[in-house]
């Protein structure tokens, strides 16, 4: 077992640093209420309140620095993660040339009100992502980006249509975790069709991880940065697992 | 200020494109009408207040005068009907009008053409009351703002979006004292969807707070005290681009608002809204916005953050050039026109920050009278705030060293979250701080000739000027079907809102298109 | 009895701001960790994992957003404040010229390894500190800048010889709490040879207030961005007040 | 590069007042030596090691010829006379030398000339191999460093300091993984004052980390594996300045350092160290630096920390051209001259930004081939971390525009503490971006023909001409009395380490001052 902690200036030192605001006017009693927050309240050791500054006549706005007295055992973090390897943009053709043998077919969009097309654009369109092409780029892919603002029903039915492999999802405003109950909302819709085994069911954006995704009923979870060839390659491997279990007709390629 | 070697001549013809460009869509806009504008017409004619389930009456009344294809002879024009018949209680007049519409309307015998004149008449008195209201209104709001001054540009712009409308005016109050100039509310995220405007004062809110007229009345009441203490007057924007375009701008003017976000694309772009829906929309806010002498804000910024900064810039430039053309149509002035621009090339492209300089540059002087809205990065901004901090504090100084007018002030946690108080109160002490340690360098500095800001500046001239060549050929509305703007194509029949765009009928009467007219310059 | 607790975007939310440093490699398990770290192991709500960057190949750096549960009670936050107004240049001037008739004599530095002069010499010297005059230009004060790196007993010598009211003592190093250590064995030094009484001893320094003064056993102590003329008021009126217990020699004015 | 229109002629006479200054200074230098110019002259002939209580033997061989009054020969001189006694292992010196040099000597009788010749020769023999060794590491080190290269201008300096070298070391490797190119181990606060080097590596600083040679070479050896790692050389820099000035240079020398803090006044001014005693161990030291072509770096930097940076910035040009003259003297060349100067302007001042941009570019113009090294702000950073951070990025911007060589990254936590591993990766992920970003602009802008900045830059010029005149017509050591530098006053005979000058007596014999001579030109 290793607990760790934060290191500051030395190793176990616990330091770390936090801004927050109080609604109290500041002063030297601000300063104080501050310190006595992060010391007694929440439990930190040498606490310095590195400034205190009016963010308005009400609110005093503190930086500090103190130590934590907490760890956290290292070795006992466990998070499941996509482990497909990145083949590239050919290997991922080759893989779909030489194996599987037909397209892989994928409708992405983005349901509810949120209307952020671009994180399902990177992944799909053309262009790709910091310089990794888009899924529509591959000649091994047939892809649809429905856009933003999509109805539940509109997006499966569109994935019924043209016998998708998979729907990818991108979920980006997160405010009260809308993105949760969007993201669960399909699903559920999906599971109430009994559409939800049919589809690969693929969840991204900005605030997710894999960890997330699944909780949240998914096969997968793409975070901050993916790139186009890693949703790639877990689709091809995923198509090909499952096209062994259940050889299904597809497209031909 | 440091100056390019802008080829006026380049620039003139930009504008004629750019004038030929918006007259045809002016063509179609002045044939026709929208819900939209209707329920507009109804509130500037006293219609307030809201039905039973909480639907505004104005919506009532105009969904009910739609489905029974009576629009395309303006709402204005069965109000006065109504009146006529007695029928001067907006709640009774709800219940009424499906009623007198019915079948064809056959309850209601054509009227002799004096009867006709005297309607009119009468709602044309209503009407020129409602604008002598709204110039009294700005006019309010002017006397006010003359007698404490806006203080300097660039102007501090800074966003509120709680959800909540007396945390936002905490929040509000706290932003003009820590140094901003321009508050923005920013709307409950899909607001812009809405077919109506919600009535009220609210609470709740999604990633922003409701546009209602009593929030924004709530708002101007706190900024004006606000404004008394710190002796400065503290200006205030709100959201009008979305499905209740000229709604909103109505009740901005009422509510003495001194800017709107409102730009003739952008609901097409990002909001999948019909375009046909949007330009007529935009049409008839600007007709009240050129009326109040409101600043608009246009979304050219925006056209960033979907098509790559560098590649797409130009676009930008062009995007200005149409919505200034449709604005003037409208009889807005230059003054008036905060187009919109932005700081989005991908920061960690060598040279970034030249090519930042060489547009805005090159923006500011096409439009030198124009006071310009710049937006700080978003795009690129990341969770690591403090490298996103120093990031808008390199916008901050590109704001001061090509004298922008309105300055969007950027904060840290873009990529995380609408700001929080401490956020806001750390981005407005890092512009404060630029714009006084730099204040004068716009003055100190030159750009060397040939180099690299003036290539890439006039490239961007040049690429507009090809787009905008583009754009007259195929006509706006099919070049946004290409794609052209913001690398999102969207269809002339596609998108939200198209039902509610309505045919004008030879009769039609809308008694405002006459009335509102710019005020005289001040 | 008010508990209050931090202001993020709205009354009571708790919202704060945390950055560390853990020493593991970045990736999905570093943020994990960092997330169960805050929420499991320091006790907050709402985690939201901002950024995450490889710091170095062997240290994972992080922003994180989070909801604290603590909270205070901030009528029960008392803290000693130096209650003197502030009489400003000429309003010291007439109160000693008025009241005291006599100069003030003080003697300021900073002793121990502290090479820090910039403190004391905002204080003392002639041109102040943010446009407020130092002690120097006051005509009713006598004062002597005796610099940093001070033996304790030559600070102690310098003010017996100067018959002085008062001793400043700056300390701006605060590493180990050296400034701590350094500040309360001048106390003790002047304790060890009966000098403690004699003279007003005022604590100063960036990382200093007027609360850790009191503790250090200095009469008064003053923290970042402190005025001469806050000094000069304390003074003039704590001189004025010992002088009525005490009728003792100054030297005239 | 934006170039100011400096007066040359004006420089010329700045050099010319600073080199008689320094000449004045030399003189006096010429006569003297130190207990650290004799420490060093040991260690140069192999007297390592420490003796029983951890005191350097070196100390206590020259303590001991102080005491005696025989230092004016020279320790080199005592060192042959010893071996000619069959003393050769230096502990047995220790304790022999006190009973050899008891009562004047009187067990040592008179040398023959010709006794004397030998021993002078044999110890010239050693001298010449010590030099050679020191010439043979500094090849080794400029193999490495031409070999792997270090990167580009301005080149990111930024310090660890544990007080640990092995966290140092974790410290320093993390930094260079982050992009910095040169890495300076802070010594533990007030080791400049203690008149021995400690011995050994060492785990318990005190705000940073005593400089040892055993550090030094721990470091060199983790970055010469980390440079081999990044395929870049990461360059080492420790201090130099203080009560030890020369013995370190030796050691930095030795463990093949590339830069050195190394001022002929900082330790004056700031630790409160005899003035004559600085300038005879400058002397030496530089002699040193300059046969290992160690880079400089000069600290007038500081003087802004206790003096107004924009009343007294013409101090830190003045200071720059004696500590020039002075280097040459000691047989530096310009290409290992890292100036220091700062960017410490109060930043709340209006057009600050434009004044830190005139003083940066005139130092760069008027030292065009010197390395300078460029101080971020420190004096007026505050706690509040996230404005620091925004005007180090200022500072970033500075450093681009006006072509430095040398930028200390400056760290948002400077009023805090010495910087914790994320600070330090904060700051460089800042510079990082903004040399990228801005990497032409100095080639893009030009400043305004007469304007602000060009006069702000030319007023400091002629204050600085000013300044040399009347320290030429005072003298340095006077001038220093007066408080002409960093608004600090020192005596001639006060500060520290007074009692360790001697007057060379006729036959003081130190071979080093003939052999350590600079390398040819690379
Ligand atoms: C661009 C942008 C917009 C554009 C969107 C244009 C468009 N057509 O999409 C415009 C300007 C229109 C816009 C509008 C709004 N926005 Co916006 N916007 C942004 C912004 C600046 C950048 C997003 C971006 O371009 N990211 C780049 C893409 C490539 O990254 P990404 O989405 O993370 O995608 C990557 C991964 O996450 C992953 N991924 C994402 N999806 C998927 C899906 C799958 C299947 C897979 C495998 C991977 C994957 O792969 C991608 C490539 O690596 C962010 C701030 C920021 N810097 O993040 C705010 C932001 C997302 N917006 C925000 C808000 C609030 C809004 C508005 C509601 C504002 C308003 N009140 O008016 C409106 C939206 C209204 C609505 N109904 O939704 C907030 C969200 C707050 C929150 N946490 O909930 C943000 C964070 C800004 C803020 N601080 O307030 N926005
Ligand atoms: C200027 C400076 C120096 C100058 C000092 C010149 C001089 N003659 O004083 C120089 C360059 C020489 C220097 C050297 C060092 N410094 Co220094 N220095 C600073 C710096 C940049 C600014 C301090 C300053 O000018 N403050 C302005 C004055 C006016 O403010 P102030 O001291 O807070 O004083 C005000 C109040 O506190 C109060 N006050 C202060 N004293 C008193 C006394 C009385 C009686 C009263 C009433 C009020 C009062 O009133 C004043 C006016 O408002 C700070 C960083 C920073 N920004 O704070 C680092 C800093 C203080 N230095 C630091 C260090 C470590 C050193 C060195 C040890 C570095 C080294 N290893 O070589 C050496 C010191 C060696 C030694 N033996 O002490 C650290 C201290 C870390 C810590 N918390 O312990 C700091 C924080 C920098 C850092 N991040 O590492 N330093
Ligand atoms: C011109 C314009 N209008 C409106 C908005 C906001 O619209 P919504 O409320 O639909 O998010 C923006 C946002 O950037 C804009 O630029
Ligand atoms: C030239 C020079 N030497 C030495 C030092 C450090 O000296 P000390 O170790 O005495 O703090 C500095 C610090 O700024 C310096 O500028």
């Amino acid at each position: 077992m290793k607990r760790i902690r934060p290191y500051g200036d030395r190793t176990d030192d616990g330091v770390i640093q936090l801004t927050f605001t109080l609604p109290i006017p500041a002063g030297p009693r601000a300063r104080e209420t501050a310190r006595l927050f992060v010391e007694r309240e929440m439990g930190m050791k040498d606490v310095k309140v590195a400034a205190m500054e009016a963010a308005s006549r009400t609110h005093a706005y503190f930086v500090v620095y103190a130590s934590t007295t907490a760890s956290i055992d290292y070795d006992a973090v466990q998070v499941p993660v996509v482990d497909t390897p990145n083949y590239g943009f050919s290997g991922v053709n080759e893989r779909i040339q030489g194996e599987l043998k037909r397209h892989i077919v994928v409708v992405g969009g983005n349901n509810g009100f949120d209307s952020h097309t671009v994180g399902i654009d990177a992944i799909i369109n053309m262009k790709g992502f910091a310089g990794d092409y888009g899924l529509e780029r591959y000649p091994g892919f047939r892809a649809f980006n429905l856009g933003a603002q999509l109805k539940d029903d509109e997006f499966l039915d569109r994935a019924v249509e043209v016998h998708a492999d998979a729907i990818l999802v991108s979920k980006v405003v997160t405010q009260r975790d809308i993105h949760k109950e969007d993201a669960r909302g399909l699903i559920e819709r999906a599971k109430a069709r009994g559409l939800r085994d049919r589809f690969i069911f693929i969840l991204g954006g900005p605030r997710l991880s894999h960890k997330e995704a699944l909780e949240l009923g998914y096969d997968a979870g793409f975070g901050p940065g993916t790139k186009p060839s890693e949703v790639a390659s877990y689709l091809v491997d995923e198509v090909i697992k499952r096209s062994k279990s259940h050889p299904a007709a597809g497209s031909g390629l | 200020m440091p100056t390019l070697p802008v080829d006026e001549a380049k620039v003139a013809e930009c504008r004629q494109l750019a004038a030929r460009i918006a007259r045809q869509v002016q063509d179609y806009i002045d044939q026709h009408t929208t819900v939209a504008v209707e329920r507009t017409v109804l509130r500037l004619l006293g219609i307030d207040g809201v039905g039973d389930h909480g639907a505004p009456l104005a919506n009532l009344l105009v969904e009910t005068l739609h489905k029974e294809g009576a629009l395309g002879q303006g709402a204005a024009y069965w109000l006065g009907r109504c009146f006529r018949l007695g029928l001067d209680n907006p709640k009774a007049l709800v219940s009424s009008l499906p009623r007198l519409l019915a079948d064809g309307g056959k309850q209601l015998p054509p009227l002799t053409p004096a009867e006709d004149a005297a309607l009119r008449a009468d709602i044309q008195r209503m009407a020129v009351d409602a604008v002598e209201e709204l110039s009294r209104r700005r006019e309010k709001r002017d006397a006010l703002r003359q007698k404490l001054g806006v203080g300097e540009d660039p102007q501090k712009y800074i966003i509120v979006a709680t959800g909540n409308i007396y945390e936002d005016v905490e929040q509000a109050r706290a932003a003009a004292q820590a140094g901003a100039q321009i508050i923005a509310v920013i709307r409950s995220t899909a607001q812009s969807l809405l077919d109506y405007v919600p009535h009220g004062a609210t609470t709740e809110g999604f990633g922003g707070t409701y546009a209602t007229q009593e929030n924004f009345r709530i708002m101007r009441e706190a900024l004006d005290d606000e404004s008394q203490r710190l002796g400065r007057y503290i200006q205030l924007t709100n959201y009008s681009s979305g499905l209740c375009m000229p709604e909103i701008a109505f009740m901005a003017a009422h509510e003495r608002l001194d800017m709107l976000l409102n730009d003739s694309m952008y609901g097409i772009l990002f909001r999948d809204i019909n375009m046909r829906r949007t330009f007529i929309d935009q049409y008839f806010s600007r007709r009240i916005i050129a009326a109040s002498r409101i600043i608009i804000n246009t979304g050219e910024d925006n056209y960033l953050t979907t098509a790559d900064a560098v590649d797409q810039g130009h676009t930008v430039l062009a995007s200005q050039f149409i919505n200034e053309a449709l604005a003037h149509l409208a009889g807005c002035v230059d003054s008036q026109l905060g187009l919109g621009h932005a700081h989005e090339i991908n920061p960690w492209v060598e040279d970034s920050w030249l090519m930042e300089l060489a547009q805005a540059q090159l923006i500011r002087q096409v439009f030198p009278r124009h006071p310009l809205k710049f937006m700080p990065p978003t795009k690129h901004m990341t969770g690591d705030i403090f490298w996103s901090h120093v990031y808008d504090a390199m916008f901050n100084l590109a704001t001061v060293t090509t004298k922008q007018t309105i300055q969007l002030v950027g904060v840290m946690t873009e990529a995380m979250h609408t700001p929080l108080l401490m956020d806001r109160y750390c981005a407005l002490k890092s512009v404060n701080y630029i714009s006084g340690a730099a204040k004068h360098l716009a003055d100190e500095i030159q750009f060397t000739p040939g180099g690299r800001i003036e290539k890439r500046a006039l490239q961007v001239l040049d690429h507009a000027h090809e787009t905008l060549k583009h754009v007259d050929d195929v006509g706006l509305m099919d070049a946004i079907g290409e794609g052209v703007f913001a690398d999102t194509k969207r269809r002339v029949d596609g998108g939200k809102g198209h039902e509610g765009v309505v045919v004008r009928e030879k009769n039609y009467f809308n008694p405002f298109l006459d009335l509102l007219r710019p005020p005289p310059a001040p």
